[in-house]
């Protein structure tokens, strides 16, 4: 019933889960300090499995009996992802060193969470939906707690687990109504037996609602983002970093596949959702991180403002909206990876330190790392002609077109309020008297990776029209 | 068809008050003796439907396993069995409130479940007749084929719940000796043997 | 008084919805012990499952049966990496009161 | 020729100005002097050529200088009659003012930047006049202004001096306002700002009505009593007159030159200039008439009590202006100008002989601790004679004919504003004579009142002050006799041409010859009364003014604070924008716009910020239930909207 | 000649210099301060020096953009378009011509990370350059808000005691507001397709899109100005800002508004921006009387100066919403001039500041017995900002209120009040600060300018000078372009009351 075709469809996921079963096996024979090996091999094979997308024929494909799907959005998806997975899993290789907790299953765990995530974004299906999140989502309980002698990282992943379980019985009570209304799992199915409703029945709604909290919580979108801030404080810096990437792209990639490919029909009726959540997010985001003196803590309200930011794309429901939550995505990534590769740089000989107040004077103590995180904070502030302001130009472009105003016009002004707190960290680093230093020299893959992310956002309006066609052929794959 | 409502209405209501029981039981314990109550009733529930192959699914694998896991960690954590405290009430009300307007709501969902045959005729996956092909076998049918896919994605899973929950819970202690079969095997002579040269009459 | 006795999908699912109400009366009423909130997990996709069996029987459609056998499978998995997480955050903590969790917060 | 005329004091400011202190201080006063010097010779070759010799008026275009559209402003110089007149009072006075500054100065460490200054004031005052248009006017208009600006603060480290100088400049931005405000109506009415176009269009626009300020207003008298506001404030009539006396501040030479004998009759010559335009303007005409005869009377009330000898004749010549602007308002455009030619002699010899006072009396001013140096001074004595015989308007003296020509215009004109202003300028005429003479008797007869010192020191002053006052001196008495012909008498349509326009309707010059007799020989009774009284007063019974002050203390008092009007302009303009700056500052800016704008919005984002991190309790139930609330209010929200259809 | 990419050049070569200064004035020892500090000054004088080759090349007999580049650069018709016209040249000219002096300004008075300073002010320059030279609208967005990063890091870094309120205040102030601009910006992208501005410009948007349209332009362009009552970041930036950053704000940041409003409100807004004349008006005239009245009793010098600006520039926005040749000429030779007189006033308080470290006035007072050549310096530029005429300062004005007074003489009269009280507020500064005698210690050892100071005041001095006495070649460059705005709007207009859907507009125009 399976044709071999379909396998050769899911080639980079099939890869990837016989690498992370080899992984295992290697770790488990050459014990815990093989972890850096292991580290490098998993990020060789997630440069394998990116090979592996590319290569990919462009058409979609739709395989495992409607389950999976792998088009242009996908690839365009996927790679972003296995590059933040790749970016999370090297900018961790110092950290677990020095805080000793070097134990091989970590990179196998970011390899499973990463294939995960793959099917996450592939899903055409409530099941392959749902079993790609579980896949994901358990690897990251895991890695949450994973310096289990940390009370902090513990209850992080305690929380993390308790409100994600939560939110997966939400989503799957969601798509239990689903299926009920529409008797099918499939997205195609559910997208065929949608055609020509101008509305759906209110049970459909109800479980369209509650899939939406499943898939909100997720991506941290507000009222489902109180895990965020506690989980991004407590858990180990590198989990942080890949969390705040990673699982959203992939979640929000899903959140618009799981509503705009099934529910086209009646849009109308889920894009209030999506409205009302974007527009808390956004003010959510803007508003709770100015107190914050934990960086960590701010990234993480920061990255909930950003995905208010995005769902406005989501909101516009056009191939547009897609494309501008996939730009935003792209450079989101860029900036969030070369932040908190500057944060794990946050050490001192006592240890790793968060305060925002740590950083005071940076620009004297280390001008090039102030420069970077003044780079991303600027951007992420989305102030010409850094990458950060493409990504909500475009963000605004959607919503424009799809005569969403008043979303846009919150959202500009939430983004001003936002930029007060990033403008905050430039201020500490560059106003502020100098603090003690950190300990230098940064590592050299630290280095690379804020290099590369600083260079992609400065220049990014240099490239911005390749960039763009490219998020343009992939959100077409998504709306037609 | 009486004795079927019956049954349900039995069952369902020994599940609804184990439910109760699990989130209101002040002993933990008992509470999971209480959800152990809760899945044998919706098991037999789901023979009533028809889902055998689930139903003694839900036993095998959630009385078997979980629930005894559950136990098990109850147990072995120690609990001492604390009042509620204060402040417990403040909440309550509106708590309730807004859980019973969620309930409500569901429930009239329920009002508009009724089946259309659009819906009906869009199954995908028809269930064969019991006469013909029993339960089991039209679920193995299928879930090895059609369901590869995932069910190869629930074996990661477990194999994620495995790897997890061992890279956890699993402590070296210092104490204990444990055959390294890694070190064994890389073992090399020059690690072990040393050659000294001994001069004669001064010993090691 | 017939009707009372007919069991149609509707039965189910309000079965489904009150037992996932409690489920999640059981997480956020709950202050003793975060053992209790895993349970009230366990309700909750009990709940699902029988809304997904009770569709598939009236709708006469395997998929939500299959639906079910893996919810019910990653739920087992869940537990699992769930006990896990607690019994590490017990060896830290000594306590895992609902309320004593509270170390991150603003 | 003409742009030597106009341009050697500025070549001259240029060179002495950035480079005086290189040049070092002789040097700068021989390029100076000798630059406005030729110029005045040259002037008097305009006159004689454009004036006297009735050639035609001259137009030299220079260069252009605004041009936005239709707005097309040129520099151009313009030399007819009223110029040629002009070139030679200005030029003539301060070639004489150059050379008197050389002695005057001869202590002051800063003789380059005095030179300088002056010269600057010469050219802008020559713009001032030769302009061809009304911005290049306008521009002269206020660089005369920068000039007095300079010139009064110029002792800088004296306060009242610096006060003095932005009062000056300050009140005369008023007036500018009304000027500015004028040139702005008459480009929107004639769409240029050239004489020639602007006059030949005006017979065209009388009796038209425009809107200005939400009402509607009759052009021509809208703008000749927008240019007169200008003329006001320039020419210092009340209301706008409180900056001349303390412009006395300013070293003599300048309060000769600029606020005596130049500057301060510019208002008189923009409205003499505009003559094409007031005259279809009787409105305007009534308002200039009425402002001047007051002013006359009223600085003469104020000159009465003054103690110091420059109030003295600052006040005389704010009254003498007055009685300028009244000859102009009832019609005698020649008359007031053939007074500015007069008036400049024998005002700059008062000034410039005060001067010589002064630097005799070691920089005293006060005439109360002067007295009795009649025979230490003799020469300056009898130069102030002759300036205040002149002011008095005693025959022979060029103020005879040219004052006496005022009062019968006015009186001639037999209009009410006329006869007010007749009359003010009788009293005034009374008062005149007594405050010089009381200025004269004060200072040069009785006993010495200054200290042992200071008398000791009473001196001479050098040559080069004194020929320039031989010079002055000579104009106040002939200017009048030999120019009067020309000016008001038979001769006044050769001369002036075409530079003064008289309505047809306009026979006022006519008519002042007819006026009864008690009128012609009125003038010079005032004066020998007031001359009399002053006598009287000063040197027999000197008990007299200090009872009648003591008697009528108020009124005493009430001219001694020169009515009131700087307390009166404190208490209504100053205080209350600086109060109101004070409350727009800390109020305006600092309470309301920061405070419910940036700040306050600011405070609250905090307070929200606040709020927001707050909702993060920590605790697990609170996060559950939150997202339980997310799930009810949409699920609700769908409920009661239907899905929002 | 003008087929190399002049604007391009001059807009990137202050980038080129900053990179070259990154890339190798490395080390923080003198000798890489030192090389720092020359490499901007050539460059700047370099981006002049180009700057001048454009204005030797401009065409004025034209009102076509000159000059025009165009690559392809973000897709769907938002492309990298370059181009001036007698509006936005001058601009440039302005733009480049004061950085050399913000430079040499800087020579002394920043001893700290002075590489900083000078990439963070050849990175400012890039951006305003840029945001003249833009004809996309997203181009000119882009450097429009690329300007505050700089800005922020100047008045932040270098700047005074209390630099972190102001550069807050400035940032998100004016950030405020632009992010609106953005949407308006979107808003026309989706209406038009496009983000040429010379196709935006002649789109025409109805009635109601444009009243929207503008108020958001206006949200943004009103706070660069500043118009009242969105001044109050000004003064605060002002005073706290190094020298060289007020000469810089003042000099051509705040020309952005006024050059927003012509290059957008106007062209493309004409029915909208006739509607709000009203509004414009009274903001302004509220702006020219009160910020004089609030600069009368300020103690502190930077700050009147701040206060005197947003009375300037309340001129500025009359000229332009008169509509009319002189209004608009003279709207643009004010910003023109306000560029070099206000920034020539700040440089003459960044003079005494540097000697004394003191902004207060009553800390100064007989200067001019110790600094001569400064007391001049300080009176021409005084005398300018009062708009004497010959200066710079007076052209301008006379240009505004000859215009305006041909649409309303209440703006007229009121504007001309300010006139007086600009007066006032200069005179008293003057005064306060260089008459007087000397009775402080430390100023009777103060020092006159010395060289270098003399050497970037000397061409500010001409200019204020031959600006006022021969504002020919200025002028001249803006005719055409001017009338062709103008035209253009009354077409709009015109064609909006003929119109089918214009009988409405047409109604209110004769309403009023």
């Amino acid at each position: 019933m399976v044709n071999p075709h379909d396998y050769a469809t899911a080639a980079p996921e099939i890869f990837l889960a016989i690498s992370s079963m080899v992984l295992l096996m290697i770790g488990v024979f050459r014990g815990n300090q093989s972890t850096k090996m292991l580290s490098w091999l998993a990020v060789a094979a997630f440069a394998v499995t990116l090979l592996l997308i590319i290569k990919a024929p462009a058409e979609s494909a739709i395989s495992f009996a409607g389950m999976y799907v792998a088009d242009s959005f996908t690839a365009f998806v996927k790679v972003m992802v296995l590059i933040a997975s790749g970016a999370g899993l090297i900018m961790s290789l110092g950290y677990i060193r020095e805080e000793g907790m070097e134990r091989f299953e970590y990179p196998v765990l970011f390899v499973l969470a990463t294939l995960g995530m793959l099917m996450m974004v592939s899903a055409n299906d409530l099941m392959s939906l749902y079993m790609g999140i579980e896949l994901q989502s358990l690897a990251l309980y895991v890695i949450a707690a994973f310096k289990r002698d940390s009370l902090r990282s513990t209850e992080a992943g305690l929380k993390y687990f308790v409100l994600g379980a939560l939110s997966s019985g939400m989503l799957l009570y969601g798509c239990s109504l689903i299926y009920g209304f529409t008797g099918a799992t499939s997205f195609t199915a559910i997208a065929a037996a949608m055609q020509g409703q101008e509305h759906a029945s209110i049970g459909l709604i109800v479980g369209i609602v509650f899939l939406c909290a499943g898939l909100a919580f997720k991506v941290s979108a507000v009222p489902f983002h109180m895990w965020t801030p506690d989980v991004y404080e407590g858990a180990p810096t590198p989990v942080t970093a890949f969390f705040a990437v990673a699982p959203k792209i992939a979640a929000l990639a899903l959140f618009m596949r799981a509503l705009i490919v099934p529910f086209v029909a009646i849009s109308a009726d889920w894009q209030q959702i999506v409205v009302v959540i974007s527009v808390a997010s956004m003010l959510l985001g803007a508003f709770a991180a100015i107190w914050q003196t934990n960086i960590k803590r701010l990234m993480a309200y920061s990255s909930i403002g950003h995905v208010g930011f995005a769902l406005i794309g989501l909101a516009a429901g056009s191939a547009e909206g897609v494309r501008g939550v996939l730009v935003y995505l792209a450079i989101y990534v860029a900036m969030n990876i070369g932040t908190f590769a500057c944060i794990l740089c946050m050490r001192r000989k006592t240890g790793m330190v968060e305060d925002i107040s740590d950083l005071s004077g940076l620009s004297k103590t280390n001008p090039l790392m102030a420069l970077a995180l003044a780079i991303f904070m600027f951007s992420m502030a989305g102030i010409p002609p850094l990458g950060g302001f493409f990504g909500k130009f475009y963000i605004f472009v959607a919503a424009v077109n799809a005569e969403l105003y008043a979303l846009a016009v919150i959202g500009v002004l939430a983004s001003v309020v936002g930029a007060f707190y990033y403008l905050r960290i430039i201020k500490v680093m560059y106003f502020d008297e100098a603090a003690e230093p950190f300990e230098s020299p940064m590592s050299v893959e630290m280095r690379a990776i804020i290099g590369v992310c600083s260079i992609f956002v400065v220049f990014f309006a240099f490239y911005t029209a390749p960039f763009i066609a490219q998020a343009q052929v992939a959100a077409s794959a998504l709306v037609p | 068809m009486i004795l079927q409502g019956l049954t349900f209405y039995v069952f369902a209501a020994i599940a609804v008050a184990a439910g109760v029981m699990v989130v209101s039981a002040r002993n933990p314990v008992h509470s999971v003796l209480f959800l152990i109550l809760t899945f044998f009733t919706t098991a037999a529930l789901f023979v009533l439907i028809g889902a055998e192959f689930l139903a003694m699914v839900l036993v095998v694998v959630y009385v078997g396993a979980v629930a005894v896991l559950f136990m098990f960690v109850v147990m072995m954590l120690d609990i001492n069995f604390v009042e509620m405290r204060e402040g417990f009430l403040q909440y309550m009300p509106i708590g309730v409130l807004v859980g019973i307007i969620l309930l409500v709501e569901l429930l009239m969902v329920l009002g508009t479940a009724s089946m259309s045959p659009e819906v009906l005729a869009t199954g995908t996956e028809p269930i064969p007749d019991i006469a013909h092909r029993q339960n089991t076998a039209a679920i193995g049918d299928v879930i090895y084929t059609k369901y590869i896919y995932l069910f190869q994605a629930a074996g990661m899973i477990l194999l994620i719940a495995m790897v997890g929950a061992i890279v956890l819970t699993l402590r070296q202690r210092p104490g204990v000796k444990k055959q390294n079969i890694a070190e064994q095997v890389s073992r090399r002579r020059e690690d072990s043997v040393e050659l000294k040269k001994v001069q004669p009459g001064q010993g090691i | 008084m017939m009707a009372f006795f007919e069991i149609g999908l509707g039965h189910y699912l309000a079965l489904a919805a009150v037992l996932f109400t409690i489920g999640i009366f059981g997480i956020f009423l709950n202050r003793k012990n975060v053992i209790i909130i895993l349970m009230s997990i366990e309700l909750m996709l009990l709940a699902v499952n029988i809304n997904l069996i009770a569709f598939s029987a009236f709708m006469n459609d395997l998929v939500g049966q299959i639906f079910a056998l893996f919810v019910l499978t990653v739920a087992a998995g869940e537990a699992a990496i769930g006990l896990a997480i607690i019994v590490i955050y017990f060896r830290n903590r000594g306590t895992i009161e609902v309320e004593d969790i509270n170390l991150m917060k603003g | 020729m003409y742009h030597a005329i106009v341009f050697l004091p500025l070549i001259a400011f240029l060179i002495v100005g950035p480079f005086g202190r290189v040049l070092g201080d002789k040097p700068s006063q021989w390029i100076t002097c000798g630059a406005v010097i030729t110029s005045a010779v040259l002037s008097i070759v305009a006159f004689w050529q454009i004036a006297l010799g009735g050639g035609d008026p001259v137009k030299v275009e220079i260069a252009s200088w605004i041009v936005s559209g239709t707005f097309d402003v040129s520099w151009a110089l313009r030399i007819d009659a009223l110029t040629a007149v002009m070139l030679v009072v200005v030029n003539g006075v301060s070639a004489l003012v150059h050379v008197y500054s050389v002695g005057y100065m001869s202590h002051d460490p800063h003789k380059p930047r005095f030179m300088a200054y002056l010269s600057l004031f010469t050219f802008a005052m020559l713009m001032l006049i030769t302009s061809d248009n009304f911005l290049q006017m306008f521009f002269g208009w206020e660089g005369v202004g920068l000039a007095s600006y300079l010139l009064i603060g110029f002792w800088y480290h004296k306060p009242s001096a610096n006060a003095a100088a932005i009062k000056a400049f300050l009140v005369n931005r008023v007036g500018d306002f009304g000027f500015g405000l004028g040139i702005m109506a008459i480009f929107m009415v004639f769409g240029s700002l050239d004489f020639d176009t602007v006059f030949a269009a005006v017979p065209g626009q009388v009796g038209n009505t425009f809107h200005f300020l939400n009402w509607e207003f009759d052009i021509i008298t809208t703008i000749c009593i927008l240019l007169f506001i200008g003329a006001m404030g320039k020419s210092a009539q009340v209301p706008l007159h409180t900056w001349l006396p303390d412009a006395m501040e300013g070293p003599t030479p300048v309060s000769a030159l600029i606020h005596a004998a130049t500057m301060v009759t510019a208002g008189v010559f923009l409205v003499a200039r505009c003559s094409p335009m007031f005259e279809f303007s009787p409105t305007a005409l009534v308002v200039v008439t009425i402002v001047g005869g007051f002013t006359a009377f009223f600085a003469a009330t104020v000159g009465l009590v003054q103690n110091d000898i420059k109030r003295v004749i600052a006040y005389s010549t704010c009254s003498q202006l007055g009685y300028m602007f009244f000859a102009l308002g009832v019609g005698a455009y020649p008359v007031a100008i053939f007074h500015l030619f007069t008036h400049a002699f024998f005002k700059a010899l008062l000034f410039l002989g005060s001067g010589s006072v002064i630097h005799a009396m070691s920089d005293e001013q006060d005439m109360r601790r002067m007295g009795g140096i009649f025979k230490y001074v003799p020469q300056t004595a009898i130069m102030m004679w002759i300036g205040s015989l002149a002011l008095a308007g005693l025959p022979i003296f060029a103020g005879f004919y040219s004052k006496d020509a005022i009062l019968e215009s006015a009186f001639a004109a037999h209009t009410g504003a006329g006869m007010f202003a007749f009359y003010a300028g009788m009293a005034a005429a009374v008062m005149t004579a007594f405050y010089s003479w009381r200025l004269l008797f004060m200072t040069f007869n009785g006993d010495p009142r200054a200290s042992q010192e200071v008398m000791s020191h009473v001196h001479e002053s050098p040559p080069s002050m004194l020929i320039p006052l031989y010079f002055l001196a000579a104009g106040s008495i002939l200017s009048g006799m030999l120019f009067v012909h020309y000016f008001v008498g038979d001769g006044h349509q050769a001369f002036w041409g075409d530079a003064i326009f008289m309505g047809p309707e306009n026979h006022i010059l006519e008519a002042m010859h007819h006026v009864p007799t008690w009128v012609k020989i009125g003038p010079i009774a005032a004066g020998i009364i007031g001359i009399f009284v002053a006598w009287l007063f000063y040197i027999k019974r000197k008990d007299i003014p200090v009872n009648l002050a003591k008697v009528h203390h108020e009124v005493y008092l009430f001219l001694l604070n020169k009515w009131y009007f700087d307390e009166l302009y404190d208490l209504i303009f100053v205080r209350p924008a600086k109060w109101l700056g004070r409350i727009l500052w800390r109020g305006g800016d600092g309470r309301i716009i920061d405070g419910y704008g940036p700040d306050g919005i600011a405070a609250m984002v905090m307070h929200l910020a606040r709020r927001a991190s707050a909702l993060q309790s920590g605790y697990l139930y609170h996060y559950a239930f939150a997202m339980l609330i997310g799930v009810a209010v949409l699920v609700t929200w769908y409920y009661t909207t239907g899905g929002g259809h | 000649m003008s087929d190399w990419p002049l604007l391009s050049l001059v807009t990137f070569l202050p980038l080129v210099g900053a990179g070259f200064i990154f890339l190798f004035a490395q080390g923080a020892n003198e000798l890489a301060d030192r090389n720092a500090k020359n490499v901007a000054l050539m460059t700047t004088l370099l981006t002049f020096l180009v700057s001048l080759v454009i204005w030797a090349n401009f065409d004025n007999g034209t009102a076509d953009f000159q000059f025009v580049e165009r690559f392809a650069w973000l897709g769907g018709d938002i492309d990298y378009r370059m181009g001036v016209d007698g509006i936005s040249m001058l601009f440039v000219v302005l733009t480049a011509f004061l950085m050399p002096i913000c430079i040499l300004a800087s020579w002394t008075s920043i001893t700290t990370r002075v590489r900083e300073y000078m990439i963070a002010f050849l990175l400012l320059e890039c951006m305003m350059i840029g945001v003249f030279c833009a004809l996309d609208f997203v181009l000119f967005y882009l450097f429009f808000e690329g300007g505050l990063i700089p800005m922020f890091l100047i008045i932040g870094v270098w700047g005074g005691p209390r630099r972190v309120y102001s550069s807050f205040k400035f940032f998100l102030y004016t950030l405020l507001g632009s992010v609106l601009l953005l949407l308006a910006l979107i808003y026309m992208y989706f209406e038009a397709g496009t983000t040429d501005i010379p196709t935006l410009m002649a789109h025409g948007f109805t009635a109601q899109e444009q009243t929207w349209l503008w108020l958001a332009f206006f949200a943004s362009f009103a706070v660069k100005m500043p118009m009242w009552p969105v001044h109050t970041w000004l003064p605060d930036a002002h005073v706290e800002a190094p020298t060289a950053g007020s000469v810089i704000l003042a000099g051509v940041l705040l020309k952005m508004g006024g050059y927003g409003f012509l290059r957008f409100s106007l062209p493309m807004l004409p029915l909208a921006s006739d509607q709000f004349v009203p509004l414009v008006f009274t903001l302004s005239v509220v702006a020219v009387i009160y910020t004089s009245l609030v600069a009368l009793v300020q103690e502190d010098m930077k700050k009147l100066i701040a206060y005197s600006s947003v009375a300037h520039m309340g001129f500025v926005t009359i000229g332009i919403f008169t509509f009319n040749t002189q209004g608009i000429e003279g709207g643009i030779f004010q910003m023109l001039s306000h560029g070099i007189v206000s920034a020539a006033l700040f440089l003459c308080v960044g003079v005494i500041y540097d000697r004394i470290h003191s902004r207060d006035i009553a800390r100064y007072g007989g200067l001019v017995n110790r600094m001569p050549i400064y007391a001049v310096t300080f009176m021409i530029f005084m005398l300018a900002s009062v708009g004497l005429p010959g200066t710079a300062g007076f052209v301008g004005e006379i240009l505004v209120l000859v215009g305006v007074y041909q649409v309303n003489t209440w703006v007229a009269a009121l504007a001309a009040l300010g006139v007086i009280l600009g007066a006032a507020y200069m005179l008293w500064l003057y005064r306060r600060t260089v008459f007087g005698t000397i009775d402080k210690d430390d100023l009777k050892q103060i020092l006159d300018m010395d060289k270098r100071e003399i050497a970037f005041f000397a061409p500010l001095v001409v200019l204020a000078i031959v600006m006022g006495v021969y504002p020919g070649p200025f002028l001249d460059v803006m005719h055409v372009s001017v009338d062709h705005l103008i035209q253009q709007h009354q077409m709009a207009i015109q064609a909006a009351a003929d119109g089918a859907g214009g009988a409405q507009v047409s109604a209110q125009l004769a309403a009023k």
